[in-house]
């Protein structure tokens, strides 16, 4: 409660003096376990500000919204550490300029929500450096033990079971800060590489894929894992290849707001063990 | 029915300045070398998209090959450093979504180096025919065909 | 007095329909989600839930139906048409709202061009609503005048007796009638009274909502950009939503052989309006956003005189960003 | 709607005798778009490709495939063909049922049965094939060579003298370079400055050649044939177009006792110099770090002293932009700080010093005359100790690589010596001698036979001063024991190393460096003069350590490159380049980064007004060799890749 009404305090400041033109939060949602995203822009707004341990959203994908950042004015807004890291990898690969946005970090650890020191991204290398040097211990969920178990067999069959499910609504990708696409992949059709059709094939196809232009790039924020209405465990295929990333080119996504694109650089001495 | 022998359908997408060469190089010297591939040639292997394997899966395949330059030897300079961080990656994970890195393999073979590959396409024919056709991709595909139940 | 089907019957009903050649299909709670699937047993079905998470549209119109198989030869093009499924089915415990979506829908899809596959799975289904006993925070039936014992789109309503020990049988089609003879010697004529039908309260005033959506004034209003200013475009509202009818053809296939297919396409997609040179109609999500309430309850009642919404809440229930109809509605009776 | 010609070859009997050709070429005419599908023995012969020409006329043929042999053979051959009977040479591919069909499988079944897959693929393929145009990229004739060493000259020379214009960039206020440093030259010992000079005289002298000395690249811009080039003409506080080099000057300045960087610090200059007696041009400049004028406002001697008012104190830098086709980048190298080996004591014991000092003081021009003396007292050493690989081939403190030059001049530095010296002793520690070379191992074969260097196999630990002598410590690995030499100097074979600012330069020009700073090649073998950017070439020690052959062969490899690039007015180019939806893409740079070539940049997409509404990538076909590195790296399949689109290959897959 502290940090929120500091931060109401803060925005309703920053907003008053013109430092920023809107912030990005959270406010109370249609039933009491739910929170919205909502748009600040006068002080009336700050007061529906809500931040508690249950702002589970990333909300860095509304700020490449078209139009948003064009006045060059600044935008602040409400991000945990993964959502920090998305606006690194969103300057990274040049869709915003950092230094127009404006970070009220906060984290939570049961139901204590704390604020993260600093405003603007590069304030947070610290901090991210060291999350990336001792990784929060990722509870393993009983799937992540069935999966290890599995043969490869079993592993197909567990993941087409998976993605039977999907109606290709694309909210993965609605909800992914990273999937920024003017068109995405799926919806080039000259050629039509990945079937547009929802059924089994067609939605591994393009499950594989957005899982492939994540890879190095994806946060483990869970949007799109909360956003999936069929319930396919994206988490963890993401975690995955996040790990793969990690451990073969040491690259934690989001690190700077200068780091390279893992699969768009290289290093001489990459592992090549798997290559006959 | 007389038991038909199977025999595994493979795709290679292979760069044209060292495996297409060494390619051509195996049927120069005549090495023999089993049929069952079928090569892709793109100029170089950073032009090799995780796109071409899976529709290359979808056209029936049993394995994907995909091969070019050693590193250092790129007539690009580094498109094959770039192919192997891609590879790496969509390697791990079709692993992880359970189509096996025995389906899907990826090779070094320079323009001399004809007899690798030709001892490749056959040992790589011969693995595939062990692990018998991609019956799990084909029954996908077989589903696409079939008309909408209930 | 009336007549009672008793849940401990069930298992015998399912086997007895099913014998009789019937596809039984009822809600169904799986591990990660719970929707309408076929059975086999009367105890495969779940009945707690308030509704299943995904529609009962998608047993009627698949999010992607194979129509026309080709193979392009070398002076012709063969064709082979993929006939609609056949096969009677009874849908054992859909919902009045599910129920009504199917009636809703009706129209739309006979109103020129009879969209064989629909109708043909519309004529081999029967449907069986349950009454609900239970809401939740996102139903709204009764805001589009409806209610949770709708009979609408159904062909027999049960109404739940107390301790869920079975239902009260009103049987309201000749095609409701004939399904439960099969089973009629699992009728018991009994006194049971049934369990009140749930109070939906009421979260907006419909008419107040659709005169303000009928003023063409309100087509330009800024409301439309602030209430829809967090929708993220996907189609989860639209896709979950069983009155959704909006559907794209598409080939598919190698080069020369493939199958034409009718996907499920939605408003909420950019794509969906973007023509060939680039422009599109309905640039922003709002624009989108407006098409969506706008057809529903302007564009669609105009032309059937019907409301495409059954009040199911799901677009609300599932919304990442926990937008909906309800939230907008809401806010229009406000205006 | 497609008009395909199928043409199926035998070649004699390579194919056909394994393929069924017939049964290919009816399963081909049956395919859907195929208006001709017929076998021949000899495709390849003349009456073969007239027979295909006339197919392609008489049926107006929309694409051809030929069955036959490698695309690597006989592509270009067919698509001559194509060409000379009216359709354009990119509608025609290759099935390649030679090398990787019939001559590799033993069953006939199966090889034809692959036969079909592989010609129906390529048929699939290019029905989506696109008419090409080669690419035409204008060429402007002016090369611009950066760098006054002895490779720059030498490039620019041979450009010059096949009539192109040069543009030759010297940063110091004098051509030459290192090589203008050195005393003699291994393996013939002639005097370095007899064989420059001439050659720098000629340079300035030469009426293709722009020179301008004490100038430096500011920026590059543009791609190859086309460059912009911003050149920064810093301030002489000399006017050159009124000094005659008389030097009066220069005798005139009282400022005299600055460390001459052309002495290596062994000798004196004043503050208004010319680096060295032959300088050319031959017209000074003035030092303001070391100008009493410039330091405390007072002095100008020299302006006084100047009868034709050239000495301007209140000149400016000045910028030149040029328009340039070719670049040759000649930058040179320097020597490795030797302060890393404190154990060796240079910069401690004034009688330790690098090879280039000795250079120095073994050069008639130099700062004693040609004598060799200690820089400590002035007199001749007695007892000299060269110590080699002082920073070469050593990972832990130097470089990992072999300067190559160091064993040749040691062994020249123990002749110089024992020529000038006589009586003198020389000791020289080595890890191995490399002396590859034409003359080169014969020539440190006299070193040891005839002027008795004394060879000790093994590295120096330490080198300390005792009793006014310097004790070298090392070991002799050949004997196995440690031994201690005493000498009077020491001279360390110091590592050649990049210009301090290498890798800057190179990212201001756009070219890739190594882990050192030495500039990349295109192709270590292929293409070793060649940078990774199209248009700017290589020469000299700014690509590797060298030696002075070397450097003037690859400057001269160079100048040939630069002019077969302006042999033309047009540069063409194959049309095999990606291109980008400027509508889709995404402006993540990716590609950007990803490009070997940096062909890909970003253009800015503005609306009417004139307001920017986004950046694009935008792929310069002056540059882009093809790759398609950028295509697959692509998230949303914005880029393509001309003549392997990914329609065509997601037809060529989608028909086998």
């Amino acid at each position: 409660m502290i940090t929120q009404e500091r931060y109401r305090t803060t925005v309703k400041e920053l907003l008053a003096n013109g430092s920023i033109k809107m912030a990005i939060g959270y406010r109370l949602g249609s039933t009491p376990d739910r929170r919205r995203p909502l748009f600040i822009r006068t002080s009336e707004e700050a007061d529906q500000l809500v931040l508690d341990s249950t702002c589970m959203t990333n909300l860095s994908g509304y700020l490449v919204t078209e139009g948003l950042l064009s006045d060059e004015k600044k935008v602040g807004i409400f991000l945990r550490p993964e959502g920090i890291r998305s606006i690194n990898i969103l300057a990274a690969e040049y869709q915003l300029n950092a230094d127009q946005i404006v970070i009220f970090g906060f984290d939570s650890t049961g139901r204590d929500v704390r604020p993260l020191d600093g405003r603007n991204v590069g304030e947070f290398s610290k901090l991210l450096n060291e999350i990336k040097e001792h990784p929060l211990q990722i509870v393993k969920e009983p799937l992540h033990w069935r999966i290890e178990k599995m043969n490869a067999k079993e592993r197909f069959d567990f993941w087409q079971e998976e993605f039977s499910r999907c109606i290709k609504c694309y909210a993965c990708r609605q909800a992914c800060p990273m999937c920024y696409c003017r068109r995405c992949i799926v919806d080039s059709n000259q050629p039509q590489w990945i079937n547009t059709s929802s059924h089994t094939l067609g939605n591994f196809e393009w499950n594989i894929v957005r899982a492939f232009h994540l890879s190095g790039r994806c946060v483990q924020c869970g949007n799109c894992d909360r956003a999936c209405p069929v319930n396919i465990p994206l988490r963890l295929i993401n975690q995955r290849m996040a790990n793969e990333v990690l451990d073969g080119f040491d690259h934690f996504a989001g690190l700077s707001p200068t780091q390279e694109p893992v699969l768009a650089s290289f290093k001489k001495d990459d592992t090549e063990t798997f290559i006959l | 029915m007389s038991e038909l022998k199977f025999e595994p359908k493979i795709v290679a997408f292979v760069c044209t300045y060292c495996t297409y060469a060494g390619a051509d190089l195996a049927g120069t010297s005549r090495l023999k070398y089993a049929p069952n591939v079928r090569i892709v040639r793109l100029p170089c292997t950073g032009r090799i998209s995780p796109m071409f394997i899976l529709k290359a899966l979808q056209k029936g395949a049993d394995g994907v090959l995909v091969s070019g330059c050693h590193p250092g030897d790129c007539h690009f300079t580094h498109g094959n450093y770039h192919a192997r961080r891609r590879w790496m990656v969509f390697r791990a994970l079709l692993d992880f979504t359970g189509i096996s890195p025995e389906r899907v393999m990826f090779s070094w073979i320079s323009a001399a180096e004809g007899s690798k590959f030709a001892d490749l396409i056959n040992s790589v024919t011969e693995d595939i025919r062990k692990l018998g056709p991609f019956d799990q991709y084909q029954q996908l595909i077989k589903e696409t065909e079939s008309p909408a139940t209930l | 007095m009336t007549r009672i089907l008793f849940s401990d019957k069930l298992d015998n009903c399912v086997a007895k329909w099913r014998s009789a050649g019937l596809t039984v299909i009822g809600p169904v709670q799986e591990e990660a989600i719970s929707r309408y699937a076929a059975v086999e047993k009367g105890t495969d079905l779940s009945f707690g839930t308030v509704l299943p998470d995904r529609s009962l549209k998608e047993l009627f119109f698949p999010q992607t139906e194979p129509m026309t198989s080709y193979t392009i030869k070398k002076n012709e093009i063969e064709t082979t048409d993929f006939t609609p499924p056949q096969g009677k089915r009874i849908i054992f415990g859909t919902r009045a709202c599910d129920a009504s979506g199917l009636a809703i829908d009706d129209p739309l899809f006979g109103w020129d061009y009879k969209d064989e596959f629909w109708f043909q799975r519309r004529n081999e289904s029967v449907i069986v609503t349950i009454a609900c006993t239970k809401s939740d925070d996102f139903c709204m039936c009764t805001s589009l005048k409806l209610a949770p014992d709708s009979t609408k789109g159904a062909d027999v309503l049960l109404r739940p007796i107390v301790k869920n020990k079975g239902w009260i049988v009103e049987e309201l089609t000749e095609r409701g009638r004939e399904a439960f003879a099969i089973i009629s010697e699992y009728l018991l004529e009994s006194p049971e009274p049934a369990i009140p039908t749930v109070i939906v309260p009421e979260k907006f005033n419909l008419d107040t909502c659709v005169a303000w959506l009928q003023n063409p004034e309100n087509f330009d209003s800024k409301f439309w950009k602030e209430i829809s200013m967090r929708c993220i475009g996907c189609a989860s509202c639209t896709y979950l939503c069983p009155t959704c009818h909006c559907f794209d053809i598409q080939d598919e296939g190698d080069t020369y052989s493939g199958i034409r297919r009718k996907n499920w396409d939605s408003c909420s997609f950019a794509l969906f309006t973007m023509h060939t040179s680039g422009h599109n109609p309905r640039s922003t999500q709002s624009a989108r956003w407006r098409q969506r309430i706008m057809h529903k309850f302007n564009y669609f009642p105009g032309k059937f005189s019907v409301n495409s919404c059954s009040g199911c809440g799901r677009c609300s229930r599932q919304c990442p960003v926990d937008m909906g109809i309800t939230e907008t509605l809401q806010e229009i009776s406000k205006l | 709607m497609a008009k395909i010609g199928v043409f199926i070859c035998h070649c004699g009997e390579n194919i056909a005798a394994k393929v069924d050709c017939t049964k290919l070429a009816a399963a081909m005419g049956e395919h859907p778009g195929v208006a001709v599908s017929v076998e021949y023995k000899y495709f390849c012969s003349d009456p073969g490709q007239e027979s295909v020409k006339k197919a392609i006329r008489d049926n107006n043929l929309t694409g051809i495939v030929i069955a036959a042999c490698s695309p690597r053979m006989h592509e270009a051959t067919f698509r001559k063909a194509c060409a000379e009977a009216g359709l354009n040479p990119y509608l025609c591919e290759i099935a390649n049922i030679r090398e990787q069909c019939s001559w590799v499988h033993t069953d006939s079944d199966m090889a034809t049965e692959k036969a079909m897959d592989i010609t129906r693929s390529m048929v699939e393929k290019v029905k989506r094939n696109n008419i090409l145009q080669p690419i035409e990229v204008p060429v402007t004739r002016r090369a611009l060579v950066i760098g006054g060493g002895i490779a720059g000259l030498q490039a620019a020379l041979d450009i010059a003298n096949a009539g192109q214009e040069v543009v030759l960039v010297e940063r110091e206020p004098s051509l030459g370079g290192h090589m203008a440093q050195l005393s003699e030259t291994f393996p013939t010992l002639d005097c370095s400055q007899c064989i420059m000079t001439p050659r720098m005289v000629e340079t300035a002298q030469h009426p293709k050649i722009r020179l301008l000395t004490y100038a430096e690249v500011e920026s590059v811009d543009g791609y190859i044939g086309n460059f912009k080039v911003r050149i920064r003409m810093k301030s002489r506080y000399v006017d050159m177009s009124r000094c005659t080099g008389c030097g009066d000057c220069i005798t005139k300045c009282p400022a005299k006792k600055i460390s001459s960087e052309f002495d290596c610090g062994l000798g004196k200059r004043t503050a208004i110099y010319t680096p060295f007696a032959q300088s050319v041009p031959n017209m000074p400049v003035i030092d303001t770090a070391s100008c009493i004028y410039f330091k405390n406002g007072k002095c100008k001697m020299c302006q006084k002293s100047c009868q034709l008012n050239a000495i301007n104190f209140e000149m400016q830098d000045e910028f030149i932009d040029l328009e340039i086709g070719a670049i040759v980048v000649a930058t040179g190298f320097q020597i490795q700080n030797t302060a890393v080996y404190g154990e060796y004591g240079y910069g401690k014991f004034p009688d330790v010093i690098t090879g280039l000092q000795f250079e120095r003081l073994a050069s008639a021009s130099g700062p004693t005359a040609g004598k060799i003396l200690r820089p400590s007292d002035g007199k001749e050493p007695q007892n000299v100790v060269f110590i080699q690989c002082a920073g070469s081939r050593d990972p832990s403190k130097g470089v990992r690589y072999c300067s190559k030059i160091c064993c040749m001049y040691t062994a020249k530095h123990a002749m110089l010596y024992a020529h000038k010296v006589h009586g003198g002793k020389t000791h020289i520690f080595y890890m191995d001698i490399r002396a590859a070379g034409k003359g080169y191992d014969e020539f440190t074969r006299r070193a040891i036979e005839e002027d008795e260097a004394s060879y000790i196999r093994g590295r120096v630990s330490k080198v300390w001063q005792e009793n006014g002598k310097l004790m070298v410590r090392g070991v002799d690995t050949l004997l196995g024991k440690p031994v201690t030499v005493v000498a009077d100097m020491v001279v360390l074979a110091t590592a050649m190393v990049p210009q301090s600012d290498a890798k800057e330069f190179a990212k201001n020009i756009g070219i890739a460096y190594d882990e050192y700073g030495f500039y990349n090649e295109a192709h270590l073998k292929l293409r070793p003069v060649e940078s990774s950017t199209a248009g700017v070439f290589l020469a000299g020690a700014c690509q590797s350590p060298k030696d002075i052959p070397d450097s003037i062969s690859q400057a001269s490899a160079t100048a040939s490159k630069v002019l077969a690039l302006f042999s033309k007015e047009k540069l063409e180019r194959e049309p095999v380049i990606a291109i980008n939806n400027e509508a889709t893409c995404a402006g993540c740079w990716g590609c950007v980064l990803a490009c070997p070539y940096n062909a890909i940049e970003k253009k800015d997409i503005r609306d009417r007004s004139g307001r920017l509404i986004k950046q694009v990538a935008f792929v310069n076909p002056g540059l882009c060799q093809g790759c398609g590195t950028c295509v697959s790296f692509c998230r949303s399949n914005s880029l393509d890749l001309a003549g392997f689109t990914e329609k065509q290959i997601f037809a060529e897959v989608m028909g086998l």
